[in-house]
């Protein structure tokens, strides 16, 4: 986490989008909603998170390291199969954290496959994957609808005076 | 005035740019020229100003006027003014309308075509209603010259000092069995340190013996009828088990008591100490009067003990039929100074009050800090030990929407207080969670440079959570503080052996129910409202009731003692006045439409109707009557009549705004 | 839920062209509840529509059945009752009165053809004035959708 | 007899299996028929919503629309993840009308309706609201006396929705354990996260976030953990061994479903809920032998 969730909502209000757009933390956010609830202000951190990673993916102006390549590995496979097949996943996540962290996960798949949680050449798909096809490609016509209606960050701002 | 021609003045305010920022007054004044049986139209600047007041004298003098309309702001703030600025002319104030155009119109519409298209349309009604308006003359009823007082913390003390100073009479009612209330339990005060109790007793002992004061103590409310001037006040005193009169509190009662050991929870040190079941709350109540608490007591509970409290009594003071007792009582008016009660930090799970241990509301810390409270003013933990380390969590409860967005407004200084006196008792380090620092009172912001200066530790931030759970070896045992510092820019975890719980300020339990009896309003988070926040800050709406201290909001004891100052000489004015001007809004009978069908007398809350049966007709008493009408709708003859808010008056405004 | 989603209001060309239904709606308010969130709401610069003009009584207690009917006789579209909350009436029980007294009306008006919408009770308390606000706006909206009330009287 | 449909989710397939399956035979053994939904897509989880909103909600929302078919049940999914993503998509569509204008349209192009007339439910909260504890008591008939259990719900049972139990002091999985015999144990991060995603993708903050929860587990002498979620039975129980190797630390806390739990106590047999694919069995008097 690079910016505490306080300093990311209040680089929002001040306009740094570049600042914000660029930051790990929302990718970090596990969306425990932990915050969500808690916050005095009542403002919905969690959904704000989502708000910002997804600008920050149609903007490409997001800093490319493991969480967001797993996000979109887990859209390509869902788009293909309809559904996620952990062993796959799993594999693609390791390999993309470095070879070394690949190999510690051996030990432990290993032992998921004795313990038959672990299917290392089945793939978990939908039957009828054409009309998921036909509803997500339904959703790609048209407008996007935003979510929510006013985006929270505010386009310029005032700029640091000095950067460390 | 039958026969005489109708001539109506109407009298437009800019208030400002309040209204004329919104509304096209100009357009209006030209509208209402043109209305039937107006003779002059204007406009001011402010017509409640001297100046502005002036011009409607003139004009009715001059054009003589037999109506006057002002449109400005709401009839609750400045309908009185108006009516004394026609009656000064010689024109019956009841031949006055106001319309309201601010409150109603300009601060509440958008769009400024339909807000002048919405005061046109008021002021149209205004006119045809006050067109029909008829001469009245107002009542006036004498004032009872005693004042009550709700509430014997120290906003009530002082307002019964103040009162009972000037020679007025005044019936002090308190709920506990002494007066005294949470000043009572603090060791000192902020920012001077004085000693809470050598400043407050005097002013206790002072009340107790003053010739003008009757305290009833240990007693309650429970009842409240009449108006401004003439309130009737049922007072419920609640049973000591001890006659009153009788006891010198000599204490020997408890020494004898068949408990050795103190073993129930006192209410005064929050259930931090123990006491018997005859017990004295502590050493400076005033009444310095003992009494039993009925569910601890043996023979009060299950009939049968030696009694050896009875017999340990010189002055045979012990009273086991003690019964509750209701008195009486006639007052020209009331202070509300009901007090205030701490923020329950269980409804805040993270923080771990009630689970945790060493986990204390501020209040309590209060107790711990006093000489004569469980620890005897120095602060222990649980085991026994003194803390090291102490952590003060700022605003539990407060600035947050999950619970009371308000600011309680003393927790700043009282924590620093607290942070002083545990750093002064125990040495400990201490440090003060805070999200931002409100020190905005006379020496209050010194006071904070002072702690820093001590070495008492401030970390920025609202703390997420307190944990025994450790990482480290340093954290075992400890409570650990989960808090993002905001100007060090880290989430830290700090270990300490104690924390203190700066809850927020909260309405009593039962205001809502003080509230209804005394019809008063309360705000959004429960407090008492004042008649206006600037100008009347502490009357209310009811006229005759004021109020005093936390019971409105919370606020510190300089606040409390000066509006506890200002209820009392509010409440002074009008007994010395001794006379109280009533709106004349009465109903009244016509009794040759009347067909003696007395519905109208079963529905009189105030039972002001009689019914007269050798003439076979309902009478209403004029003064009984307080003006509702709900017997005038409700006349199946229409033969009852609402004064000033006639039929034919309200019929016309409808037609007006239409 | 039983329509999934409402279909957007289509406006005709010759709808367009006619200035939008304003509806006129008479307020009766309390003195010492409505009337006061009134002037709360003023005071806090709440905005809401302009079609309400209210009439000041003292109690909702005064307010007369023929008040309402002569209201909707003269061209209102729509009568609100603003009185204080069960048990908090300045004059002990008015507001019951009321109450008991608007369930009949509210009836016989509906007898009449004068939708229920059209006629409303509301407590609203004197610190209420956000409610006071969304109450009004909701009326107004409600009426501009029922449209003007085309009535001839009893 | 009681119907619900089940939506089983991607990871009840895989990594989750004893949780389908203990699941499965609780509910059989108490006459409850699940019927699982038909060709189900995956629920969007967290990972699609930050890509993009607009076809996350779809893909819930053409589950719900499934469901929908068999009119009236409510449906059962028993991963907290997919349990959220149903409930927030149900949610949102309920709040923005254009993009239930959308969603609806875009479904209506494979000829599914969607209304949002069915309820999403967590198995926990149907056990014990549904059938209810007077009902689950009479069938315990092996107690688990004697162990100590850690209640941990993690978040998106709790959070944002309140549906199962009080966000800040949930309740409902403590009373589920003492109901199988058991004890719940005091436990302060019994509604903290578990690290998520993060104990793949960012190790360093997800396997601390596992650690402090098995630290606190150990220290409060846990036999076992009781989670409700497959994702947070992986991260306790899978990562165990590369936490002794990173910290030196040995937890050996085992970690189970709440299902197998209460499959136990109702006397099913270990191979039936599932024991054996742990891969560390809680020592649990009476039913290991």
């Amino acid at each position: 986490m690079d910016k505490t969730p306080r300093r990311i909502i209040g680089l929002i209000r001040a306009g740094f989008k570049d600042e914000v757009l660029s930051s790990i933390s929302p990718w970090i956010c596990t969306s425990c909603y932990s915050c969500t609830v808690e916050c005095p202000a009542k403002i919905k951190i969690t959904d704000i998170m989502f708000v910002v990673k997804r600008m920050a993916m149609q903007e490409k102006s997001y800093r490319r390291f493991v969480i967001p390549d797993i996000e979109e590995e887990f859209v390509r496979m869902v788009r293909k199969n309809g559904r996620l097949t952990e062993s796959k996943m799993g594999i693609k996540v390791a390999r993309k954290s470095g070879i070394g962290n690949l190999l510690s996960m051996v030990p432990l798949a290993w032992k998921l496959m004795r313990h038959d949680r672990l299917k290392l050449f089945h793939t978990e798909r939908m039957v009828n994957i054409d009309e998921l096809r036909t509803v997500l490609e339904a959703m790609e016509t048209g407008p996007r609808v935003t979510l929510p209606a006013k985006p929270p960050v505010v386009p310029t701002g005032h700029h640091q005076e000095v950067t460390a | 005035m039958t026969g005489e021609k109708t001539r109506i003045g109407v009298y437009i305010c800019d208030c400002g740019l309040n209204i004329l920022g919104v509304v096209d007054v100009p357009s209006v004044v030209q509208y209402a020229a043109t209305l039937d049986n107006v003779v002059a139209a204007k406009e001011y600047k402010y017509m409640c100003s001297d100046p502005g007041q002036d011009i409607i004298k003139k004009d009715i003098k001059e054009l003589k006027l037999n109506r006057v309309v002002v449109a400005s702001c709401t009839p609750t703030l400045h309908e009185r003014t108006f009516r004394t600025t026609v009656s000064t002319a010689g024109l019956n104030p009841f031949l006055f309308h106001m319309v309201n155009i601010r409150e109603a119109v300009s601060w509440v519409t958008a769009d400024k075509k339909r807000a002048t298209e919405k005061a046109k349309t008021l002021v149209k009604a205004g006119v045809m209603r006050v067109t029909l308006q008829e001469p009245l003359e107002p009542k006036t009823e004498p004032v009872a010259p005693g004042i009550l007082v709700i509430g014997g913390g120290i906003a009530g003390i002082h307002a019964s000092l103040a009162l009972a100073n000037a020679g007025t009479k005044v019936h002090l009612v308190e709920r506990e069995p002494s007066i005294g209330g949470n000043m009572a339990r603090f060791d000192k005060t902020f920012p001077t340190l004085d000693c809470s109790a050598c400043i407050l007793t005097p002013k206790m002992t002072t009340l107790r013996v003053h010739p003008n004061i009757s305290l009833y103590s240990y007693s309650e409310v429970v009842g409240i009828e009449g108006y401004v001037g003439n309130f009737d006040v049922i007072v419920e005193r609640k049973p000591r088990y001890v006659n009153e009169d009788l006891c010198i509190g000599c204490l020997k009662c408890i020494e004898a008591c068949v408990y050795k050991d103190a073993r129930f929870p006192n209410e005064f040190d929050l259930g931090l100490a123990k006491r018997k079941p005859i017990y004295i709350p502590f050493p400076q109540a005033v009444p310095t009067k003992v009494l039993i608490d009925p569910d601890d007591c043996l023979y009060l509970k299950l009939g049968k003990c030696k009694q050896t409290c009875a017999d340990a009594c010189e002055k045979d003071a012990i009273d086991f039929k003690q019964k509750p007792e209701r008195v009486n009582l006639k007052v020209g008016s009331i202070i509300v100074a009901t007090g205030f009660k701490t923020f329950d930090p269980k409804r805040k799970p993270q923080y771990g009050y009630g689970v945790l241990p060493n986990v204390y509301t501020a209040l309590e810390a209060e107790r711990l800090l006093s000489p004569t409270g469980p620890t005897e003013g120095i602060p222990r933990l649980q085991d026994g030990t003194m803390p090291k380390t102490v952590g003060i969590i700022h605003c539990i409860g407060s600035r947050d929407e999950n619970t009371n967005v308000y600011c309680s407004k003393v927790c700043c200084m009282y924590s620093l207080k607290l942070a002083h006196l545990m750093k002064e008792r125990t040495g400990a380090e201490v440090y003060n969670f805070y999200i931002d620092m409100r020190t905005t009172g006379k020496g209050y912001e010194e006071f904070y440079k002072k702690l820093l200066e001590e070495g008492v530790r401030f970390v920025r931030g609202r703390v997420a959570e307190l944990t025994t759970a450790p990482l480290s070896k340093g954290e075992k045992g400890k409570l650990i503080v989960r808090v993002e510092d905001t100007l060090a820019g880290y989430v830290r975890r700090i270990p300490v052996d104690m924390v203190i719980l700066s809850v927020g300020l909260e309405p009593q339990n039962d205001a809502q129910e003080l509230r209804r009896m005394l019809n008063l309003s309360c705000g959004k988070d429960g407090f008492f409202i004042e008649l206006h926040p600037k100008l009347a800050p502490v009357s209310t709406a009811t006229d005759g009731i004021y109020i005093a201290g936390a019971c409105q909001g919370p606020k510190d004891i300089p606040d409390t003692v000066a509006q506890a100052g200002a209820a009392a000489s509010e409440a002074l004015a009008l007994v010395h006045r001794g006379v109280v001007e009533i709106d004349p809004y009465v109903a009244v009978t016509d009794e040759d439409l009347c067909s003696g069908c007395q519905i109208c007398v079963g529905l009189c809350p105030y039972f002001a109707i009689e019914y007269d049966a050798e003439k076979k007709v309902s009478r209403v008493k004029d003064v009984m009557c307080k003006g509702c009408g709900v017997c005038v709708a409700a006349c199946p003859s229409g033969a009852i009549d609402q004064k000033h808010f006639r039929d034919a008056f309200v019929l016309a405004e409808v037609a007006g705004v239409i | 839920m039983a329509q999934a989603v409402s279909p957007p209001i289509q406006t005709t060309e010759a709808e367009a062209e006619r200035p939008a239904f304003e509806p006129k709606i008479v307020a009766f308010f309390c003195n010492w509840c409505t009337y006061a969130a009134s002037d709360l709401a003023g005071i806090s610069r709440m905005k809401y529509a302009p079609n309400v003009k209210i009439v000041r009584v003292m109690c909702s207690g005064r307010i007369d059945p023929s008040f309402v009917i002569e209201a909707f006789r003269s061209g209102a579209d729509g009568v609100m009752i603003g009185g204080c909350n069960p048990g908090d009436c300045h004059y002990k029980e008015g507001n019951y009165k009321t109450m008991r007294r608007y369930m009949l009306l509210s009836r016989m008006l509906q007898d009449f053809g004068i939708e229920k919408e059209r006629f409303r009770l509301e407590w609203i308390c004197a610190s209420c004035a956000r409610e006071l606000q969304e109450t009004v706006d909701k009326m107004t909206t409600e009426l501009k959708r029922l449209g003007p009330l085309d009535w001839k009287g009893v | 007899m009681r119907e619900y449909l089940y939506y089983p989710g991607c990871s009840l397939k895989g990594i989750g299996g004893p949780y389908e399956q203990s699941l499965l035979s609780a509910f059989s053994k108490l006459g409850v028929k699940l019927t699982e939904i038909a060709d189900w897509n995956c629920c969007g989880a967290t990972a699609y919503m930050s890509v993009d909103a607009n076809m996350a909600i779809a893909l819930a929302a053409r589950n719900l629309a499934i469901a929908e078919r068999s009119d009236g049940q409510d449906i059962i999914a028993p991963c907290s993840g997919c349990y959220l993503s149903l409930t927030k998509a149900k949610a949102m569509l309920e709040q923005y009308p254009e993009l239930r204008a959308k969603v609806v349209g875009a479904l209506g192009q494979a000829s599914l309706r969607y209304t949002g007339r069915s309820n999403v439910r967590h198995p926990l909260e149907v056990l014990m609201t549904d059938i209810g504890a007077k009902e689950l008591k009479k069938l315990v008939t092996k107690p688990l006396k004697n162990l100590k259990v850690v209640p941990y719900y993690g978040c998106a049972i709790l959070r944002p929705y309140e549906a199962v139990s009080d966000p800040h002091a949930p309740t409902v999985l403590e009373e589920m354990i003492s109901l199988a015999g058991a004890t719940p144990l005091d436990y302060p991060y019994k509604g903290r996260c578990c690290g998520g995603m993060l104990t793949s993708g960012v190790q360093t903050v997800g396997l601390r976030l596992a650690e402090i929860l098995l630290e606190a587990a150990k220290s409060a002498q846990a036999d076992v953990i009781v989670t409700t979620c497959p994702l947070c039975h992986y991260n306790l129980e899978c990562y165990q061994d590369k936490l002794r190797k990173s910290t030196g630390k040995e937890f050996g806390v085992p970690v189970m479903y709440f299902t197998q739990m209460l499959g136990l106590a109702m006397g099913l047999s270990e191979e039936e809920v599932g024991m054996n694919r742990l891969l560390r069995k809680p020592a649990i008097a009476g039913v290991t032998a």
